[in-house]
């Protein structure tokens, strides 16, 4: 088996890991600025032209012979998997929960059903990202392989110029031209509208800020800082702030690396949604509140005067 | 279905069908008597199946006359168990919940206090707990143990149990035989994996004989026992896999430690993460496809619900949650968080009790344990009173609570512009902030109940007399108070709760000396912010132990480690004679010995005194008037709660 | 020229017969529905009394999407802590035709609308009507809907349900009172099909059902409940007035909480699983308070024109929809061959109704709202009955007996009830039950 | 220029019995999902954007013609459904879709179908019309005559923007549009319209994969690494000891020293650049 991940500026996508130990630790991993991804096991880099899955899929079939693929059940792996099974012929699974050489799981009804299927020789799969998960064992299981070649393909800019293809698809009318979509611009995440479950920094508030007004001041600093904005349900109850960024047990469940808490007390129902942040910076004029207990830097001062000072201080 | 697609989603546990994924797991009560289970059982069960657990297990039947290890065990092994198994059956199936038997023989975890008969164990090795060389077990006697599952699962059939499990993991022969640690045998049940797992196998197959088919069956295992050479997950994984492989077994429950060692990760208290347990079940799962059981710390059916979507497990235990609010599952199915009283993970009434061989109950919950005699609904007082209750610490909450579920009308003053008295300052260090939840949840009672709650107000005899009250319930806690060589200026000796208040602030770098006469959690919680926050701290205390009393709850091993981390000196059998301004003169009084301290600071967690002038006041002026918690004698949360509770319904 | 002869709004029992008997005289109807089908969002009890369609769909029952038929009533009296219940059970009602059966009503619903479409009416889901159209002869001449362009028919006949908008815009509820409606609330429980037929006595196996009315229970709001069976749920519910409900402050959903807690229907539903919740208003106000039925171009049928009984020993209202829709049918099938959509052509729909069960039901039981939810009846006679029961069963050795009448007797001078009510109650309850 | 729509016919609120697995669907409550109704909505906005035909396509049962009919009522020139008895995988999809709409010049899609939900049926379909893909899109503008600027869902919030043009397979979010309300007249004389049936094309190929079985859902183990090391250690571990967080400051600040403080705290974390001027990067 092997697991094909499509890199964006050297930017994994979700699940790229978890393919990879699926896999058994090889994979190639092709896309643009592929030499600076992280990830280990033993692996193909392919440094190709921006991504486009018809040209991706005619790439790619020529190296994949007779052993499973899978990939990522992400935007791009998605994308690409069914092109990919189509050119080889072979049939497509997904998207799947497990992935073996002659058994794949499959979820279907949107998530409530388990499909097992048994599989004769090679197919297409995606895995869910997720899921799985990534443990010590696989980490063994690849590092005792050696990372291999790392190559780069010229390819034409997405076009339209035929491509010889090695396939055995007889069916598809003209899959000897893959045309893609022109790629104009590929746009950073914005982390005011990005789901607080992806962030990695997070600036949240409390009840002590006490307006919509300071939660969007907090919203520009947190931008400012590409963190994204999250607060307790006092928050969200008072409407300062939509319910889907109430961090909490009734609220969503974070993981940030960085979590700058301004007046929040630190209620259990807030910090058991906190997961495990490696730094925790909290602001508050309650010195000994559980917020503060559990922070790295507790800061006693007025929150909403230490905003304005942040916000001067940044735009300075 | 809402924001919960596992948790309320039925599963089929072999031959029985679940409505939901949480279990009231295996645990200790101490209600049985004289070996027999009681209607204090059955009452207390009930009320769980009554608040929607989706299976309850029992606590264990013992099944062997050799095991014996506290007083009030059910004794399994006789006939005579099975009425009293009957009515804890009926009793919760008049709910439609199943309900499964917790077998098990101790081993050498075990004294012959009780049963007067040597301790059998696999090998003669003493436990540490009970420090007793247990008798090296011969076959024909694993024979006889063996048959002993197979008698007690009979019983237990016989009685309508839907279930069995075998408790395998913390505290138990088979424990005993799995653990390297404590199986040193050469026959064939010791050595290899495969031979120390004979015996489990063995009980499988009489067991599964016993019962048949249209009962489940269970093995409880520990995935880390945490001692030196004990079992670890990778073993246990492997032992799972063979349970799994006899075909004959539905489930897995897992669990931590050793019962008579590490204790504190089985029960494990609030300064435990939650979840810290998970990656059991959860190595166990990934090799076996039978369900299996998470336990630890699951106390709000979210995170449950989060550990079944990411698989760690198919079901889970939540046994304090529910001891707290028999109710847990019934409210989070409706949506009614809210009113969930959470568990605090204080384990002073659940474990503590146990380790004290009393009854088991809960600090917020005076109903626990004593379903049988008090109503699930409090009966209304034909003449509604006036009520005036003066302080909201949890004693004064609690009576507000108690006075208006029974139908008083009912006004609390507080002095603070916050409830909660010392219990707020309580939780306010770290890892403690669960302690707080006790104020949260009698908080959404008082509005529940409609009591007026005026905060900022602090009153006097005058005032309260002016409002003319029926009734003036007083619940002002405890002041602290000075031993005699403390002047009471000195502005450098001060009370924990100044430093938690930050009315003093011994800053970073100063020399603290915190001398101890309590033995709880106001000395240490105190070290440990005043550590953190540079201060060189030395706990002092007159007795065998700093800090007994954290070994009741399971604090004191992670509490002793946090300390050496933190570089806390901890000073025993030492009592402060004087103080000069700077030295403290401190008697060492097992030799006798004086000898000067220097300190910068010194924070007293001496006996607080009952702050109970405006009691005495309104009693002399004639007015109807009780006290209840620390104003009557400072003691601890359960015992404010408690007499909150009592009084409302004696009005 | 319009799109239709006649346009019925509302795919509920009245629509789906009113449309279903035009359609088999011969004539282009449409019925239009707001749900996705008709009886996606339909509410009620749980039984129907289907005799009154013998004549329209032949053989129904052996078509109909039944749950179970009813063979057991009962009428139970609480209080408190007792209940007293007459129970009345017969395996004549387990054999065609049937006297009553349970059904959920996005199937039945559905069902008798599909028939009325395989008879040739057009049914138009998923859309609401509006308001009407006036020709410019001031007659209803359509509705407008809540899509692009109207839909123009000679005659509309109003079947949109209780409150009705329609019949209300057309000006027809004069002296439209909330006092009028009750709420109905209901939870459907799940239970295995052996379980309930176990619980409520039901020979197993069969698809027999019970119908439990309840009067009290309700925590002192005027009203009453219900239970009854399907195969594999259990209805529960209670018909609240409205005035009752907002002065209690109780919410309608913690009623049902308190009647299943009750001891008497505990052990019925205990266990079960939540499936549904829903609400509904009934309208309850009984002959005195129905509308006009009849406009210039339009008609109004079923719960839309009042005719619901609501009277303790019955909660019947599909049965009326279904023969107030027929009657609306002869009657517009009427003033189509007389060329006249005008109020005089269509008033013989109002001679139908009185020549019928209908309207005569109605008539008969005029007094009963009032009387069913007078505090006597919702409280005192029931506790009397329960205390006198109690005391004849209780025995007191070494007391002697007592006989009824003694007992009785001290009840009632300890009730503080006159005889003069009583008098006048019973006298009522004769002219609606005798 | 031609436009078309693939719709399919699914349960909408599907009865799932959790212990089997097994799945009841029930007409009443079936339809077209969220995501397929925005394609057909797309699809009508182009053919009044370039004055072109729209066709909607289902590969389904007849029931499937009560979903063509509302989008014909809501305006659609024609439908077609391709009349299967059972379902067919994805890739058949494609290739009978493909065959159906050979001229259209471009086809909408919803994302992904609620029942399979691979959001492999437009990928398939583009290969074998050989036309480009663009799938996942949540935002879309019309530009000149067959073109199309959309913006792409990409992982951990970031997204693409395209230039797509005919021929073309467009796959949309449900959150893109909402498909209009039906004229009244437009129910009406939908019901009246043919409706294009025909056969599959080709017949479907024997798929080298067997369903073993279907179950309910049961989440995979998500793999967590227990603590590893000595006993002190693993217990260390446990405790939410073992973890390195750096020993607590309480500190006492003015707001602008405290601004200054955490600005300084995040850079040295390598979480912002320079404090000065920090930028999210
Ligand atoms: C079942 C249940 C579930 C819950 N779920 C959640 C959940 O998911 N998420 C959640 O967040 N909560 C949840 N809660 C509520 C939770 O218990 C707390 O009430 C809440 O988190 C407190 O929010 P807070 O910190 O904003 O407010 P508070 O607790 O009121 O704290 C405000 C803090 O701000 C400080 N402050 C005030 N003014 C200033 C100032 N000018 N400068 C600096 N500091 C100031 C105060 O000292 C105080 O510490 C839940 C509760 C229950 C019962
Ligand atoms: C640091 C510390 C740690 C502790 N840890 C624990 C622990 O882990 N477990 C445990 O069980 N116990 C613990 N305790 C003890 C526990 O907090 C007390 O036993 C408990 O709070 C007593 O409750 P109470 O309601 O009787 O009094 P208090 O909590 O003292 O409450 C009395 C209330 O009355 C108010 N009041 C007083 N006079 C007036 C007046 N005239 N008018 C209006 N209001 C007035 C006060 O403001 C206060 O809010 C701890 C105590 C401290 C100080
Ligand atoms: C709780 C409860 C219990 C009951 N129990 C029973 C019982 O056990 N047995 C019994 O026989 N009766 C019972 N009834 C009464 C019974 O439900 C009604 O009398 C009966 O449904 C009336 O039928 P209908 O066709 O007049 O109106 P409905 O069934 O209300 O149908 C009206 C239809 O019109 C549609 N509609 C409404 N407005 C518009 C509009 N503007 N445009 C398009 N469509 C519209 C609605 O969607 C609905 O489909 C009960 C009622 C309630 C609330
Ligand atoms: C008072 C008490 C007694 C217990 N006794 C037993 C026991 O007899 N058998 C057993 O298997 N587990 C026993 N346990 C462990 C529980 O089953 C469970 O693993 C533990 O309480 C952690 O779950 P929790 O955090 O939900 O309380 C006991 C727990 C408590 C609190
Ligand atoms: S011999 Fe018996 S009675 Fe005497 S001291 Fe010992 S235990 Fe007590
Ligand atoms: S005593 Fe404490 S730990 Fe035990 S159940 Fe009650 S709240 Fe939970």
């Amino acid at each position: 088996m092997i697991a094909v991940i499509v890199v964006r500026e050297g930017q994994l996508p979700a699940g790229a890991a978890e393919c990879v130990a699926e896999a058994g630790g090889r994979a190639i991993v092709i896309g643009t600025e592929v030499h600076s991804v992280e990830l280990s096991g033993a692996l193909t880099l392919v440094e190709a032209g921006p991504f486009g899955p018809a040209a991706y899929a005619a790439l790619l079939a020529g190296r994949l012979v007779d052993e499973p693929v899978i990939l990522p059940a992400s935007p791009d792996g998605r994308d690409l998997a069914p092109r990919l099974a189509a050119l080889l012929g072979w049939p497509l699974l997904a998207p799947a929960l497990a992935v073996g050489v002659h058994s794949v799981q499959v979820v279907r009804q949107n998530g409530r059903i388990l499909e097992e299927v048994a599989v004769d020789g090679p197919f297409v799969a995606t895995l869910l990202p997720g899921v799985r998960g990534v443990g010590a064992a696989d980490s063994m299981a690849r590092d005792s392989e050696p990372v291999v070649a790392r190559e780069s393909q010229p390819m034409a800019a997405p076009g339209r110029e035929p491509m010889a293809v090695r396939g055995s698809d007889a069916r598809g009318p003209s899959a000897a031209t893959p045309n893609d979509p022109e790629l104009i611009a590929l746009l950073p995440p914005d982390p005011s509208t990005m789901s607080l479950v992806e962030a990695t920094r997070i600036v949240a508030g409390g009840q002590g800020l006490g307006s919509t007004v300071r939660f969007e001041q907090l919203g520009r600093i947190g931008a400012a800082l590409g963190a994204s904005l999250g607060g307790t349900r006092v928050a969200s109850d008072a409407g300062w702030i939509p319910f889907e960024r109430q961090i909490g047990t009734t609220g969503v469940a974070v993981n940030p690396r960085v979590y700058l808490a301004f007046a929040i007390s630190g209620a259990t129902q807030h910090t058991s949604g906190l997961g495990d942040p490696a730094h925790i910076i909290a602001v508050n004029t309650d010195a000994s509140c559980p917020m503060m207990a559990m922070a790295d830097i507790a800061i006693v001062s007025d929150a909403k005067a230490v905003l304005d000072a942040l916000e001067r201080q940044l735009s300075a | 279905m809402g924001r919960y697609r596992y948790l309320f989603s039925p599963l089929r546990i072999g031959p029985v069908t679940v409505r939901n994924r949480v279990i009231f797991s295996a645990h200790l009560t101490n209600y049985a008597e004289d070996g027999l289970a009681t209607e204090q059982h059955a009452a207390y069960y009930e009320a769980r199946a009554a608040g929607g657990a989706g299976l309850i297990i029992t606590e264990e039947h013992s099944t062997h006359p050799t095991d014996w290890p506290y007083e009030k065990l059910i004794h399994g092994f006789h006939r005579k168990v099975i009425p009293g198994y009957r009515r804890i059956t009926d009793a919760v199936h008049r709910h439609g919940t199943p309900i499964f038997a917790q077998i098990n023989h101790n081993g050498g975890q075990a004294s012959s206090m009780y049963s007067r008969l040597p301790v059998w164990a696999p090998s003669a090795v003493p436990d540490p707990l009970f420090r007793e060389v247990p008798k090296a077990v011969t076959v024909r006697e694993i024979a006889e143990i063996v048959a002993g599952y197979a008698l007690v699962a009979g019983h237990c059939r016989e009685g309508g149990f839907d279930g069995v499990e075998l408790q395998c993991s913390h505290s138990s022969i088979v424990r005993g035989f799995l653990s390297g640690a404590t199986n040193l045998r050469r026959d064939q049940y010791g050595g290899s994996l495969a031979n120390r797992a004979r015996i489990l196998i063995e009980i499988v197959r009489a067991v599964r004989e016993a019962i048949g088919p249209g009962l489940a069956l269970g093995v409880r295992l520990c995935g880390d026992e945490l001692i030196e050479g004990g079992t670890t997950i990778d073993e246990a994984v492997e032992v799972a896999k063979m349970v799994e492989a006899t075909g004959q077994v539905d489930y897995i429950n897992t669990s931590i430690g050793v019962a008579t060692a590490t204790l504190y990760v089985i029960e494990a208290s609030m300064h435990v993460p939650p979840g810290y347990a998970l990656f059991i079940p959860n190595a166990i799962r990934r090799a076996v496809s039978i369900p299996v059981v998470g336990v630890g710390r699951f106390k709000d059916a979210l995170q449950a619900e989060r550990a079944l979507a990411e698989g760690h497990c198919d079901l889970v235990g939540a046994v304090r949650a529910q001891i707290a609010d028999p109710d847990f599952v019934r409210k989070a199915q409706a949506g009614a968080h809210e009113d969930t009283r959470l568990c605090l993970s204080c384990n002073q009434e659940c474990v503590g009790r146990m380790g004290l061989n009393r009854w088991l109950g809960c600090i917020e919950n005076p109903r626990t344990g004593r379903e049988a005699l008090v109503p699930a609904v409090p009966s209304r007082s034909p003449v509604p009173k006036k009520v005036l209750v003066v302080g909201a610490g949890p004693a004064g909450m609690q009576a507000a609570i108690s006075a208006a579920s029974h139908g008083h009308e009912v006004t609390v003053y507080e002095r603070d512009d916050e409830v909660g008295g010392q219990v707020r300052w309580a939780a306010s260090v770290p890892n403690r902030a669960e302690l707080g939840d006790v104020l949260r949840n009698q908080q959404r009672e008082l509005v529940a109940h409609g009591v007026k709650l005026c905060l900022g107000h602090g009153v006097d005899a005058g005032f309260v007399t002016a409002q003319k009250p029926d009734v003036v319930i007083v619940a002002t806690g405890a002041a602290p108070a000075r031993p005699y060589w403390a002047p009471g200026d000195a502005s450098t000796i001060v009370d924990v709760l100044d430093v938690l208040t930050g009315s003093a602030w011994p800053p970073a770098g100063a020399r603290v000396v915190i001398v101890d006469e309590l033995g709880f959690h106001q000395a240490t919680s105190v070290a440990e912010v005043l550590a953190d926050r540079g201060c060189s701290v030395e706990i002092l205390t007159n007795g065998m132990v700093v800090a007994q009393d954290l070994g009741i709850t399971l604090d004191m091993e992670n509490f002793l480690t946090r300390a050496a981390a933190k570089s806390i000196i901890l000073t025993t059998d030492s009592v402060v004679m004087g103080w000069n301004g700077t030295h403290l003169s401190v008697l060492h009084h097992v030799s006798n010995t004086m000898h000067e301290l220097a300190t910068d600071w010194v924070v007293l967690a001496v006996a607080p005194r009952a702050a109970d002038e405006l009691y005495f006041e309104l009693l002399a002026q004639g007015v109807t008037v009780h006290r209840v918690g620390d104003c009557v004698a400072p003691r601890r949360i359960h015992a404010a709660v408690i007499e909150g509770d009592r009084i409302g319904a004696a009005l | 020229m319009p799109d239709f002869e006649v346009v019925v709004v509302g795919a509920g029992p009245a629509g789906s017969i009113a449309a279903l008997s035009l359609a088999r005289l011969g004539h282009s109807v449409c019925l239009l529905e707001r749900g996705p089908f008709p009886g996606s969002k339909n509410v009620y009890g749980g039984v129907i009394y289907g005799r009154i369609l013998d004549e329209l769909i032949p053989h129904w029952w052996e078509h109909a999407p039944v749950q179970r038929w009813i063979t057991r009533r009962g009428t139970m009296l609480l209080t408190d802590h007792q209940s007293l219940c007459i129970d009345y059970r017969s395996t004549a009602w387990a054999q065609a035709p049937y006297n009553g059966a349970t059904a959920y009503r996005p199937d039945f619903d559905k069902w008798l609308a599909d028939e009325a479409v395989k008879a040739g009416a057009t049914l138009v889901s998923s859309t609401t009507a509006t308001g009407l159209v006036r020709t410019n002869r001031g007659l209803v001449g359509g509705v407008k809907t809540d899509r692009e362009g109207d839909l123009m028919a000679n005659v509309v006949i109003a079947c949109d349900g209780v409150n009705s908008f329609l019949a209300k815009e057309a000006g027809l509820y004069p002296n439209f009172s909330k006092d009028h409606l009750t709420l109905g609330v209901k939870e459907v429980l799940a239970l295995p099909r052996q379980e309930i037929e176990a619980r409520f006595g039901i020979r197993s196996g069969t698809n027999e059902g019970a119908d439990l009315e309840i009067v009290g229970g309700t925590q002192g709001i005027a009203g009453g409940g219900f239970v009854y069976t399907n195969l594999d749920t259990i209805s529960i519910g209670a018909v609240l007035s409205l005035g009752g409900l907002s002065a209690s402050k109780v919410r309608p959903e913690e009623v049902i909480a308190g009647l299943k807690a009750h001891p008497s229907l505990a052990p019925l539903v205990d266990g079960a699983e939540l499936k549904e919740y829903s609400a509904h208003l009934i309208p309850e106000g009984g002959f005195d308070a129905m509308p006009e039925v009849v406009g210039d171009g339009l008609l109004v049928a079923g719960d839309a024109a009042g005719l619901c009984l609501a009277a303790g020993l019955w909660l019947e209202g599909v049965n009326y929809a279904i023969g107030s829709g027929k009657c609306a049918a002869d009657a517009v099938h009427e003033a189509i061959a007389k060329g006249n959509f005008s109020k005089a052509g269509l008033v013989s729909y109002k001679d139908r109704l009185e020549a019928t069960f209908v309207l005569r039901n109605h008539r008969k039981t005029r007094k009963a709202a009032h009387l069913l939810l007078s505090d006597r009846l919702q409280n005192r006679y029931p506790q009397i009955a329960c205390d006198l029961l109690e005391q004849l069963y209780t025995v007191e050795d070494p007391l002697p007996k007592r006989g009824a009448l003694t007992i009785g007797r001290a009840l009632w001078k300890g009730s503080g009830l006159r005889i003069r009510h009583a008098l006048r109650d019973g006298r009522d309850a004769l002219k609606i039950y005798g | 220029m031609k436009i078309a729509a693939c719709i399919k016919w699914v349960a909408l609120r599907p009865d799932i019995d959790p212990l089997s697995g097994s799945v009841e669907t029930d007409d009443r409550f079936s339809g077209v999902s969220a995501a397929d109704q925005a394609a057909v909505e797309w699809a009508l906005r182009m053919g009044e954007a370039w004055g072109a035909s729209v066709t909607v396509a289902t590969v389904g049962a007849s029931i499937a013609e009560s979903a063509l009919r509302d989008a014909l009522a809501c305006g659609a020139t024609t439908a077609i459904r391709i009349d299967i008895e059972h379902p067919l995988p994805s890739a058949a999809v494609g290739r009978e879709l493909a065959a159906a709409l050979a001229d259209a010049d471009l086809i909408v899609c919803g994302d992904w179908s609620l029942d399979r939900g691979s959001g492999s049926v437009p990928p398939f379909l583009a290969h074998a019309r050989g036309a480009e893909q663009a799938c996942g899109l949540v935002a879309l503008s019309l530009d000149a005559t067959g073109v199309v600027r959309a913006e792409r869902r990409l992982d951990g919030g970031r997204r693409e923007r395209l230039i797509v043009r005919a021929p073309a397979v467009l796959a949309v979010e449900g959150s893109t549009a909402r498909l209009r309300r039906a004229p009244l007249g437009g129910v009406l004389s939908s019901a009246r319209s043919s409706i294009d049936v025909r056969t599959p094309s080709t017949p479907n190929p024997a798929e080298p994969v067997r369903l073993v079985h279907a179950r309910p859902f049961r989440p995979r183990t998500k793999i967590v690494d227990g603590p590893h090391g000595s006993v002190r250690d693993r217990s260390n571990a446990l405790l939410g000891m073992g973890s390195t967080r750096t020993p607590p400051q309480r500190l006492v600040l003015d707001p602008e020293v405290a601004a200054e403080h955490i600005l300084a705290a995040l850079h040295a974390w390598g979480e912002i650049d320079d404090p000065a001027s920090a930028e999210g990067q």
